[in-house]
């Protein structure tokens, strides 16, 4: 299994979870992206992940990789959907294994802030009201450039 | 110098399209997206913007090379 | 579902994240404790965990009040084992859901480390050599009680 | 008076057994583990352990009553 991975299609959590686990492995932790239904006070319908995935992988695999060199972890993976998305889908799952919990923990949370913070992904919501829109990294919407 | 040039999220919806080919006399990312928020009448400034050429971030100065397939990277919102 | 439990039989992970996913829950994080091979430097065969059930339920759940006080959450969980584990059984597991990331993983390591703080669950180690020993909670052995 | 007492890990391991009924004069946790301590030899001082009374932490000096259930807690290790 790659380490980063753009899917198309439903993650499976629980199967990348039995991934992560050795006979060295005292702590996981993962992380799970859920599409919820509402965004800074609006209602939203359903979703769409744009990815420009040559770079996305590039740089999702960069970031696991940094998170080996700063924590002592076991596996580290990353899957990230791409697509139409609907309320309640898993739009990404991050698990890490350590030895230690401490480990775990910082090195999903590093991978988690940094995917959302590098990789080339766009989320554009639609909402009950009809429009939609481009989201900045903080959720905010993206004011300019529709026509 | 012919460009690849790839649009994504808002950009892609300002210039109406996935992907062009762009003959320009730019050498630069930075003199490209000039041209190209001439044309597309992107609001976006650089500031705004990262650069990819060939798959990879690159900085704004960097010089580009025919054939190259350029992106210019919104506000990433994965996760 | 009791936010804390105690449990004689295998925990189900996958089971217990279906139960922390609702419509507005836009983050879940998730923390697995698992019987590792070897603790200090060295080789354990399998341990015990001994529990004061009916403190240990109070205390456990005192400690997600806690979490739901201080941490923006929509549900909390956390289950551990006790009795007999082997080599990669999963002896604990929390899980944390709630509108954004922070919350999330900062209620779920929370709720891990007070755990291990205070909720009098004891392990003993069974090792390769032979011997074994109740653990402190820094995982060093208590030297002093055996006869 | 008389309480209920439990033991776990290291005591439990000391004492070779899980709990007992004790007849006692003492009226306060600290003197009833005193009193344990000298009749099972535990090597672990009060600094080291909690005290539980009928299931609920308790201080040191908690007057205990009769039928009272009293735990000392050795340094947990779960997770």
């Amino acid at each position: 299994m790659t380490a980063f991975r753009i899917s198309n299609d439903t993650i499976d959590p629980a199967a990348l979870a039995r991934a992560l686990v050795h006979a060295r492995t005292g702590a996981c932790a993962t992380f799970e992206g859920w599409v919820r239904d509402h965004n800074d006070g609006r209602a939203v319908q359903r979703l769409d992940y744009q990815a420009y995935a040559p770079l996305a992988q590039s740089e999702g695999e960069r970031i696991i990789d940094e998170a080996r060199e700063k924590f002592a972890i076991i596996e580290a993976f990353c899957v990230h959907r791409a697509g139409a998305l609907a309320i309640g889908d898993l739009a990404v799952w991050v698990g890490v294994s350590a030895a230690h919990r401490g480990a775990a923990f910082d090195a999903c949370r590093y991978i988690i802030d940094e995917v959302k913070k590098r990789v080339p992904i766009w989320k554009n919501e639609h909402y009950a009201d009809g429009e939609s829109g481009w989201l900045h990294p903080d959720n905010t919407p993206v004011a300019s450039e529709r026509k | 110098m012919n460009y690849r040039v790839l649009y994504f999220a808002s950009l892609r919806d300002r210039a109406g399209m996935d992907a062009e080919q762009i003959h320009s006399l730019a050498t630069d990312a930075r003199g490209l997206y000039s041209e190209l928020r001439a044309r597309h009448g992107f609001t976006m400034g650089e500031d705004r913007l990262r650069v990819a050429i060939n798959g990879a971030f690159a900085q704004w100065g960097h010089t580009l090379h025919d054939g190259d397939e350029v992106v210019f990277i919104p506000p990433v919102s994965g996760g």
